[in-house]
């Protein structure tokens, strides 16, 4: 087996760590953590996959959509940490959990 | 989930997401083990057009040219961001932030000029090798952030209608070139061969401001004192 | 001239004016409400151009670059792409005559940008042809579509909005996985492509679970509905509009896209029988859950978890069942649309004319609101499915096709359906005409927002009325045939 | 040479899950933070054994850097407000 897969499987493994962490957690800060991990994992997935290929240098294609997917990552956790920092500002605690709700 | 009513319903739970996690965790290992080692992708084509791309080096190739529309469209979803930073929080650019710290501030002194060095200098190589506009963009928007760390206002003597600009300034250069390459070859952000090379690096110096900007503004929207209303 | 205005680009003008527009409400903000009705009306405008060169000339395909793809990325329009393109225009249009005397001038600020950016997202994904591009396409509009949301300026607002962030970007992660895999399993990115190339291979059905997933989250298929009544019950009328009437179609197109060329002619069946059991669980639990609400607002919100459910009826009746049942789709995907986001817009009116929107303390809204309630019933027709309305069109084809295919089960569902979704509206309709037992005050409401509401409750019924001419625009292209029968 | 690197790919293989783990599960949200930047510049150096430079030098600056600096931020705030609020809780929700 090629050592690349390895990395291809720490991606798949990075992806459902974050997925359980992501379920499991009521904290907000952690379930965009466990996002990002996600992301990551995601990635790691791609590029090394990108690697397979016999030639000298990896698949381009794959690190293009990557280096725009870590940019879409960080505007989407900038967006979510400030809608967090709204929702701890008007409920007091950075969970989902309303006691408002009926 | 359900909150601490019952412990060990709790753990039941948790076990059956670990249990429902790792049996489609490992379907999706067995499907990437089970890819042959030979690639399929689109490299050799990238090989065969790169000469006429305007640029050498391939992922740069593929960001600015072959697959620029992509790009373009990013640009939007940065500037969406911001938007939507700006719109569900006040960002007042004229507060200060007292955080200031001596070691700090030469340590900025020293780091900011030399990010924004080494951004001209990957916006520079990225025609040819490792670098480009979203690297270039990203180093210079963390040197924005560290000066704002250290208690300096970028954006005090810039704010406005020209920061708008600023932020602006990539996508309206996409839509500028839109509507320029329609004209000259009736096909979208399709470059006249000759001026393949020129176009891409204005789109690259261009999006280097607007992504650099952006980014330190979302820094800005979370780290600035928070305003009631 | 006629020929010279057909070869204008008028794809590309549909994602390049509102991206203008968008760029010039955010320079010029307090013009916001002007630059938005004129942006909207160029849209509505090239949409109908496009329609005529494509009506006339067969699909759009165009080469982004001057490079084909696999390289680059195309951009193809045929029937189903059409429609789509039509139900954005026309509900945005629609929208943005409601929201101009809704916001006030600080929301107002806020909403033209992001919202014309989002007609520019959804116009570009419904052009575009490249799963990776879909991806960017669906950020763009998640993320504007968040943040409208939490416009509300409520607590509910703040954390409904949140949920539907979670919820998005996890559904964008499952489907950006399966993107990976797909690529790497297939060797491109271009839709057509793919679908020459796939074979049936665990590769691509982890990758469709994938992106499936995800693609549903977003949808909020039943029982992955969690996120959509916090959100859209809380979010700003015109709002709750759009992310019923336009957002959630996004990603149901992708999937309809993706099912019908790379992985509808590889399957055996199993996928459309899921799709056909949770749409009948997302019909009786969202009806169920509409019926018991006290809020209308929520009710309504419910009522679009019942009708998603409609459209993955369809993907179960057409496994055998063909091209009807896909007409089905096309039928309930653009009536829901036009239905469902005069609803919201008639909800929107009834809380500012009443400061509220618990069902039973209506008071004699009917008498006082004429053309309000007319747009909630007209808007109620189409929903239930009563002849003559767009609805009944898109029900009357599944029931059709249920019959001819004697799936016994969704017939029944299909008009225990119906049943239940007279008995939620015409619960509210009553009530429309009692006074309440507290009398409250009421405020003015414009008459654009009365308007608004009727008109796209309004071209819900017509869509019925001119149903086979829109079943001929979606024919072209063929869009329909699995690649297999093609070829 | 070859084994080398093998031993190398496994061994980041494996820090790489465990920082990952370690960030999401750790009790103090400070610590998990520094454990995600310890992350992004983990996930730096498999780009650049993945010959991904350019992708390498993205995540520096974005994925540890940038993103690292946000999340700090956002826990400055949080934890500020969420002591602000103890008090201010009831007048919030008496709204």
């Amino acid at each position: 087996m090629n050592m690349l897969f390895i990395y291809a499987l720490t991606g798949t493994g990075l992806f459902f760590i974050g997925f359980y962490a992501l379920i499991i957690h009521t904290n907000l800060l952690r379930k965009i953590l466990a996002l990002n991990i996600m992301g990551s994992g995601v990635f790691l997935v791609l590029i090394s996959l990108a690697m397979r290929s016999g030639h000298s240098s990896p698949d381009p294609v794959s690190h293009a959509m990557v280096i725009t997917g870590i940019v879409v990552a960080v505007s989407a956790t900038a967006l979510a940490l400030v809608l967090m920092l709204k929702v701890v500002d008007i409920t007091g605690k950075p969970d989902l959990h309303d006691q408002e709700d009926e | 989930m359900i909150a601490n009513k019952n412990k060990s319903e709790d753990k039941i739970i948790r076990l059956l997401l670990i249990m429902l996690l790792t049996l489609i965790a490992s379907m999706v290992a067995y499907a990437v083990l089970s890819l042959p080692e030979s690639a399929t992708n689109l490299q050799r084509l990238v090989d065969n057009n790169i000469d006429i791309s305007g640029v050498s080096n391939p992922v740069t190739a593929v960001l600015l040219n072959f697959r620029v529309y992509d790009t373009f469209l990013e640009m939007v979803v940065l500037l969406v961001a911001l938007l939507g930073v700006w719109s569900i929080k006040e960002v007042p650019i004229e507060s200060m932030n007292d955080l200031k710290n001596p070691v700090l501030d030469t340590l900025v002194d020293l780091l900011v000029p030399f990010s924004l060095l080494v951004s001209i200098y990957l916006l520079w190589v990225g025609a040819h090798a490792p670098g480009g506009a979203f690297q270039a963009g990203s180093v210079f928007g963390a040197g924005l952030v560290l000066l704002m760390l250290s208690g300096r206002q970028p954006f005090l003597n810039f704010k406005g209608l020209p920061l708008h600009f600023a932020l602006i300034i990539s996508v309206t250069l996409f839509i500028s070139i839109s509507i320029y390459s329609m004209f000259a070859t009736g096909e979208l952000l399709k470059y006249p061969l000759s001026q393949a090379s020129s176009i891409i690096f204005i789109l690259e110096g261009m999006a280097t401001v607007s992504i650099g900007l952006t980014l330190s503004l979302l820094f800005y929207g979370i780290y600035t004192k928070k305003k009631y209303k | 001239m006629m020929q010279f205005i057909m070869t204008l680009p008028w794809a590309i003008m549909l994602i390049l004016f509102p991206l203008t527009g968008a760029i010039i409400s955010f320079l010029w903000s307090k013009q916001g409400n002007k630059i938005g009705l004129v942006t909207i009306t160029f849209v509505l405008i090239s949409v109908i151009f496009l329609a005529w060169s494509i009506i006339e000339q067969d699909v759009y395909l165009h080469t982004i670059g001057g490079w084909d793809a696999p390289l680059g990325i195309n951009l193809y329009a045929d029937g189903l792409s059409l429609v789509m393109l039509i139900m954005t225009a026309l509900v945005g249009l629609g929208i943005s005559i409601y929201a101009i005397s809704y916001f006030s001038a600080d929301q107002s600020k806020r909403f033209w940008p992001l919202w014309l950016l989002i007609i520019a997202g959804l116009n570009a994904l419904f052009l575009s042809s490249d799963i990776f591009n879909y991806y960017v396409a669906l950020e763009l509009i998640g993320l504007a579509a968040v943040s409208l949301t939490a416009l509300g300026n409520t607590r509910k607002a703040f954390l409904g909005a949140m949920r539907y962030l979670l919820a998005t970007l996890l559904g964008s992660l499952l489907y950006l996985f399966g993107v990976g895999l797909l690529y790497h399993g297939f060797g491109s990115l271009d839709i057509a492509t793919l679908s020459r190339n796939v074979q049936s291979t665990p590769v691509l059905w982890v990758s469709f679970a994938l992106m499936g997933g995800g693609l549903l989250l977003k949808t909020a298929l039943f029982p992955l509905h969690f996120w959509l009544p916090p959100a859209h019950s809380s979010a700003p009328a015109p709002v709750s509009a759009l992310l019923s009437a336009l957002i959630i179609k996004s990603s149901f197109y992708i999937l309809i896209r993706l099912w019908l060329s790379i992985f509808g002619p590889l399957g055996d069946g199993t996928v459309e029988s899921i799709f056909g059991l949770l749409g009948a669980g997302a019909i009786l639990w969202g009806s169920f859950q509409a019926l018991r609400q006290t809020r209308l607002k929520l009710l309504v919100a419910y009522s679009t978890v019942a009708q998603i459910g409609y459209l993955f009826l369809a993907f179960a009746l057409a496994m055998s069942g063909g091209s009807i049942a896909w007409n089905a789709v096309v039928f309930l995907a653009f009536s829901h649309a036009l239905a469902k986001s005069a609803m919201f817009l008639v909800v929107g009116n009834l809380l500012r004319f009443g400061g509220h929107d618990e069902i039973i303390h209506l008071d004699r809204v009917a008498q006082r609101l004429p053309i309000t309630t007319a747009a909630f019933a007209l808007a109620g027709i189409s929903i239930i499915g009563l002849p003559l309305s767009g609805g009944f069109i898109g029900k009357y084809f599944l029931l059709e096709s249920a019959l001819l295919q004697e799936q016994w089960g969704f017939v029944i569902i299909l008009l225990l359906g119906s049943l239940l979704s007279a008995a939620y509206i015409f619960k509210v309709i009553s009530h429309f005409f009692t006074p309440s037992s507290t009398p409250h005050d009421s405020k003015i409401i414009p008459a654009n927002m009365e308007w608004a509401a009727l008109l796209l409750a309004l071209a819900a019924i017509l869509l019925g009325l001119f149903s086979s001419s829109v079943l001929s625009i979606v024919d072209i292209g063929s869009p329909f045939e699995l690649e297999g029968e093609k070829l | 040479m070859e084994i080398i690197i093998q031993i190398f790919d496994v061994l980041l293989c494996i820090v790489l899950l465990w920082v990952g783990w370690q960030s999401l599960s750790s009790t103090n949200l400070f610590k998990a933070i520094v454990l995600f930047i310890t992350f992004g510049l983990l996930m730096a150096i498999s780009w650049v054994r993945l010959n991904a430079i350019d992708v390498a030098i993205a995540e520096v600056a974005i994925g540890a850097g940038l993103t690292g600096a946000l999340l700090l931020a956002a826990l400055s705030k949080l934890q500020k407000t969420t002591h602000i609020d103890k008090t201010s809780h009831i007048s919030v929700n008496s709204k």
